[in-house]
């Protein structure tokens, strides 16, 4: 079990970005949840693709070339963390421009749209 | 080796090059910018419907990126795809064409309807960014790429939702659209982490090969189908729904349908193609009915209290994608054995396949109607609208027939693949089919209204200088007009050659798995 | 936002350099070395912000051209996409420069080596169209961004919509 | 407040849930045969001649999945660019 | 019959519906046509009665608005329809809130 370690780290990231995401009440601390449910998913793929001893997939100037870490997750988590980036850029755009038409950034106060 | 290979990539690749030049299209002034977004809208639904002409002719095609032939899956020796590969089998094929028809109509309309807004390159470029988003997930067959174009997808209609920035309302639907989404996304990223983790693979032919029903692959499985369910707008997952279909433009509205009809094209995707028989138990299809039944009867019960258009339509576009997880769900829980199948089973999924692309239709004629009328009365809002039929003629001729044709009144097309869906969940459980029709009664009760005030009655004085819309707007609209009219007067043809091949294929997994695994070169 | 002290701006003046080269150098040695087209870009991004916050909005928005950044993004991609296009003629996307020799053609030996930064064909390429793209399009993120805080000092816009 | 003790039980729920499933995935560091990987590793080099796999994946063997990302990253930039335009007509 | 569409109990033809309709509209018309001749334009026969007052100007005045459309539905329903106005909280949280307890209970289905 302790040498599954880092998949729990991944579920106790995932806990507490989802936990942000639904009890806070301030629009930062949201964006900061939806940002953590990324981390974790990001971590997942990483830590699916370690292989113990294994070094990087590089060959420039590599030593002597034992295992190496499988490269297929590094890859998909490259274009996960840009797809992150752009999400989490566009919504505190968002949180900037909810700030300035409703001057709050609690969630209880933005609710034209309901029913 | 003709040019037809290269399709699939091709349907893909022209929307988002346009989209790359929109901005440097839109530098040459206002006439260059509509022209641009019209003919590459054009130029995406006729290379949509060759492929679709190909892939009835010739079987599934397959597309492999970047290796020495297109058709090229395995490399010597291998048992696994190794390369990102497009598997365009009927379904995705005729899901292709009913997008890329919806966004032609869209962004004809919106030459005209956008033009009271600054921002118009940005507008073309993320109008061209969703359309591809849209068309990659559907004809993608890669689990991380179907991954990638959900999130340009997402967040093109992110940018779009929140187009007219001045409006509170506009800015925070946006926003809320985007934190569902973004979770949506990121659970689907951890289902395709835990199928990678398994198998190795992301190639949804491969995953689906060497699947066996385990602890990771059910929760994969529970992750994929709420994330879906979730993007195409089901109750109770379904508040984001109302809030970004109001707020859109109405252009960007109705290709908003077609992205949630990629979404549902995803979740039958992984339900049918990647688990299908190993699926087991009945409890998914039951799952599937019983989200149907409730989008249903909670959508449309809530729309007959609205009184704004637009949230109106959007609450009965709740209510529409019920009829087809009704429809397909059916199949799915008659897919385990053939005799349900011949019986009742298969016809459920024509009905829910018709259903399929009638909805999007009239659907997006109806978002477009009613952006007619905010474009011309300037509110949204039922009580300040009244007598409209007088000034707008047109308007209102689509409108009645869209209103019939969602109705399910005979003999529009809404009719022919609501008949379906209720004679073969009849055989399953009646009760389904009765709440069925009750959905459709409330459907026609709640337009009636929607006609009766904004179109009847007397006419009004601050209405009194209202004018017939832009040729531009006119001409969006009668494209989805002629095709819900030829989906009405032939419903033979239309059912057994776009949709029959497209629920043959559905069903047909071991179809889907040997076209990449079997096939090759 | 105000400049910061004049040893900031000092160390600014002579770090930013820094970055520009080491990004410009993950980008091009991309295929060579860990890192790659968004990383490198990313890097030689975080100078505008480094200048933004060292020198303040005041002296970085008439510094900064935001034209010339759209079009480092526009043409970024269509180099990516121009470079994908090309392959058409065996599959989209295929390498078509990988061991012909000539641009980016020669081979490595294989197994552990020194490196040849003349090979890998159409990926360094991609490289550094992808590199050019992020450098504009994360930069005008952060340009724009910034700006977006002014907004709430002007008044809304002058634009209607469809009110009548 | 009853929803939220709703919402806290199906937080704890699917959190469990997806706990036992990840340690069912594989163990820690033991991939197990990958041999979609192992032909990464052992015939990239060979065939596209770029010594960082991860490279020659993102760009090569999975350079679509790159294209999507640089438009995402393009279709934020133009939402950006939407949501803090100047107004007034062009 | 290749115009009919068979959904396994019956089936529907769109074309005989057509010739029905127009058989149909011809019988109405026919009807119609054996009515009363002596309408007139301009006299007080096509005057709006309003329950004899006088008709105002402005529409605004004599239509039913949108919002008080069936209101004895909604009456009727009323609590349905309270419950699932307080379920369309505009809250962001409960939006995501929803879609956890769907997973969470389709989890517990799936592994049960």
């Amino acid at each position: 079990m302790i040498g599954n370690l880092p998949y729990l780290v991944v579920g106790i990231i995932f806990l507490l970005g989802l936990y942000a995401v639904l009890f806070e009440k301030n629009l930062i601390k949201i964006a900061i949840g939806v940002s953590l449910i990324e981390a974790s998913a990001n971590l997942l793929l990483i830590v699916l693709g370690y292989r113990t001893g294994g070094s990087i997939p590089v060959f420039t100037l590599a030593g002597k070339v034992g295992k190496m870490v499988l490269p297929v997750p590094q890859a998909l988590t490259l274009t996960a963390i840009v797809i992150g980036l752009a999400t989490s850029a566009l919504m505190l755009s968002l949180i900037m421009m909810l700030y300035k038409h409703y001057g709050t950034l609690d969630v209880r106060e933005i609710r034209r749209l309901r029913g | 080796m003709s040019w037809h290979v290269h399709l699939p990539a091709l349907v893909i690749a022209v929307p988002l090059l346009g989209a790359f030049i929109a901005p440097v299209a839109s530098m040459l002034g206002k006439v260059a910018r509509n022209f641009w977004l019209v003919g590459v809208s054009a130029l995406t639904a006729l290379l949509s419907v060759l492929l679709w002409q190909q892939v009835l002719t010739s079987g599934t095609a397959i597309y492999v990126m970047g290796a020495e032939a297109f058709n090229l899956s395995l490399p010597s020796g291998m048992s696994l795809p190794i390369r990102i590969i497009l598997e365009v089998d009927a379904f995705s094929a005729f899901m292709a064409v009913v997008g890329s028809i919806a966004a032609f109509a869209g962004a004809l309309f919106s030459t005209n309807y956008m033009e009271r807004f600054s921002g118009l390159d940005k507008f073309a470029a993320l109008y061209f960014l969703l359309t591809t988003g849209m068309l990659g997930m559907v004809l993608t067959g890669d689990l991380f790429n179907f991954f990638v174009f959900l999130e340009i997808a997402s967040v093109a209609s992110f940018g779009l939702v929140a187009f007219w920035r001045d409006r509170p309302e506009a800015i925070e639907a946006s926003f809320k659209y985007m934190v569902v989404s973004t979770i949506g996304a990121m659970m689907i990223l951890i289902a395709i982490a835990f199928l990678y983790g398994r198998y190795n693979a992301v190639s949804m032919a491969a995953v689906a090969n060497a699947l066996r029903l385990g602890y990771a692959e059910k929760i994969a499985l529970v992750f994929l189908i709420i994330a879906l369910a979730m993007k195409c707008g089901t109750v109770p997952m379904h508040m984001w729904t109302p809030d970004a279909y109001t707020e859109a433009p109405a252009g960007v509205t109705c290709l908003l349908i077609a992205v949630s009809q990629a979404s549902l094209y995803g979740l039958f995707r992984v339900c049918f193609s990647i688990y299908g028989a190993s699926l087991g138990s009945a409890v998914v299809p039951w799952t599937i009915i019983i989200l149907g039944v409730l989008s249903m009867f909670i959508g449309v019960s809530m729309a007959v209290v609205q009184k704004e258009i637009k949230r109106l339509m959007a609450y009965h576009s709740v209510s529409q994608i019920g009829y087809m997880l009704l429809g397909l769900g059916v199949g799915l829980l008659a897919l385990s054995d053939p005799q349900a199948m011949a019986d009742y089973g298969f016809t459920a999924m024509k009905g829910g396949i018709y259903h399929l692309i009638n909805y999007t239709m009239y659907k997006g004629l109806l978002f477009l109607t009613a952006g007619a009328l905010y474009y011309a009365a300037g509110s949204r809002n039922l009580n300040d609208l009244g007598g409209l039929a007088r000034t707008m003629p047109y308007t209102t001729f689509m409108f009645v027939i869209a209103a019939a044709a969602i109705a399910g009144l005979p003999p529009f097309n809404g009719f022919v693949s609501k008949l379906l869906i209720y004679e073969s969940t009849f055989a399953v459980y009646p009760i389904l089919s009765i709440m069925a029709l009750v959905t459709s009664v409330l459907t026609l009760a709640s337009f009636v209204k929607v006609f009766q005030t904004a179109f009847l009655g007397p006419a009004k004085a601050k209405l009194a200088q209202v004018k017939e819309v832009p040729p531009g707007m006119l001409l969006g609209m009668s494209v989805l007009t002629i095709v819900i009219i030829g989906l009405t007067l032939f419903p033979t043809w239309s059912l057994s050659n776009l949709v029959e091949p497209a629920a043959k294929a559905l069903v047909n997994q071991a179809g889907y798995i040997s076209a990449v695994i079997g096939g090759g070169l | 936002m105000y400049s910061l002290s004049v040893i900031v701006r000092t160390i600014c003046d002579v770090f930013a350099w820094f970055l520009a080269v080491f990004g410009v150098y993950v980008i091009i040695h991309g295929h060579l070395t860990p890192g790659g087209g968004f990383q490198g870009g990313a890097v030689v991004a975080t100078l505008f912000a480094f200048l933004l916050v060292a020198y303040g909005g005041k002296k970085f928005i008439p510094f900064y051209k935001s034209n010339l950044f759209s079009w480092f993004e526009t043409v970024g991609l269509l180099l990516f996409i121009g470079t994908g296009l090309v392959g058409l003629g065996t599959t989209f996307f295929y390498n078509f420069l990988a061991g012909q020799g000539g641009l980016f053609g020669s081979t490595v030996p294989i197994g552990p080596n020194s490196g040849v930064l003349n090979s890998s064909g159409t990926i360094a390429l991609m490289n550094m169209a992808v590199g050019v793209e992020v450098i504009g399009g994360l930069s005008l993120i952060l340009y724009y961004m910034f700006k977006g805080i002014r907004l709430y000092e002007e008044s809304g816009s002058e634009e209607t919509g469809h009110d009548r | 407040m009853k929803r939220q003790v709703l919402f806290l039980v199906a937080l704890i729920i699917v959190v469990g849930t997806l706990w036992g499933g990840l340690s069912r995935i594989h163990q820690f560091g033991d991939p197990g045969a990958a041999p979609m990987d192992d032909y990464y590793l052992h015939n990239a080099q060979a065939e596209r001649s770029a010594n960082n796999i991860v490279t020659s994946i993102v760009f090569d063997y999975r350079g679509f999945d790159t294209l999507g990302e640089a438009a995402v990253l393009f279709t934020a930039v133009c939402s950006v660019l939407v949501v803090f335009r100047k107004g007034g007509h062009n | 019959m290749w115009t009919k569409v068979f959904s396994g109990f019956g089936y529907w033809d769109v074309y005989s519906w057509i010739i029905f309709f127009f058989i149909a509209s011809g019988l109405v018309l026919w009807i119609r046509s054996m009515g009363r001749s002596d309408y007139k334009k301009g006299t007080e026969q096509d005057e709006i009665f309003y329950g004899a007052n006088a008709v105002p100007e402005d529409g605004s005045e004599i239509q039913v608005p949108a919002s008080s459309a069936y209101w004895g539905f909604v009456e009727a329903l009323k609590g349905y329809y309270e419950k699932l106005a307080e379920m369309h909280s505009g809250l962001t949280n409960d939006y995501v809130g929803y879609m956890v307890v769907v997973a969470a209970v389709l989890v517990v289905l799936v592994l049960l």
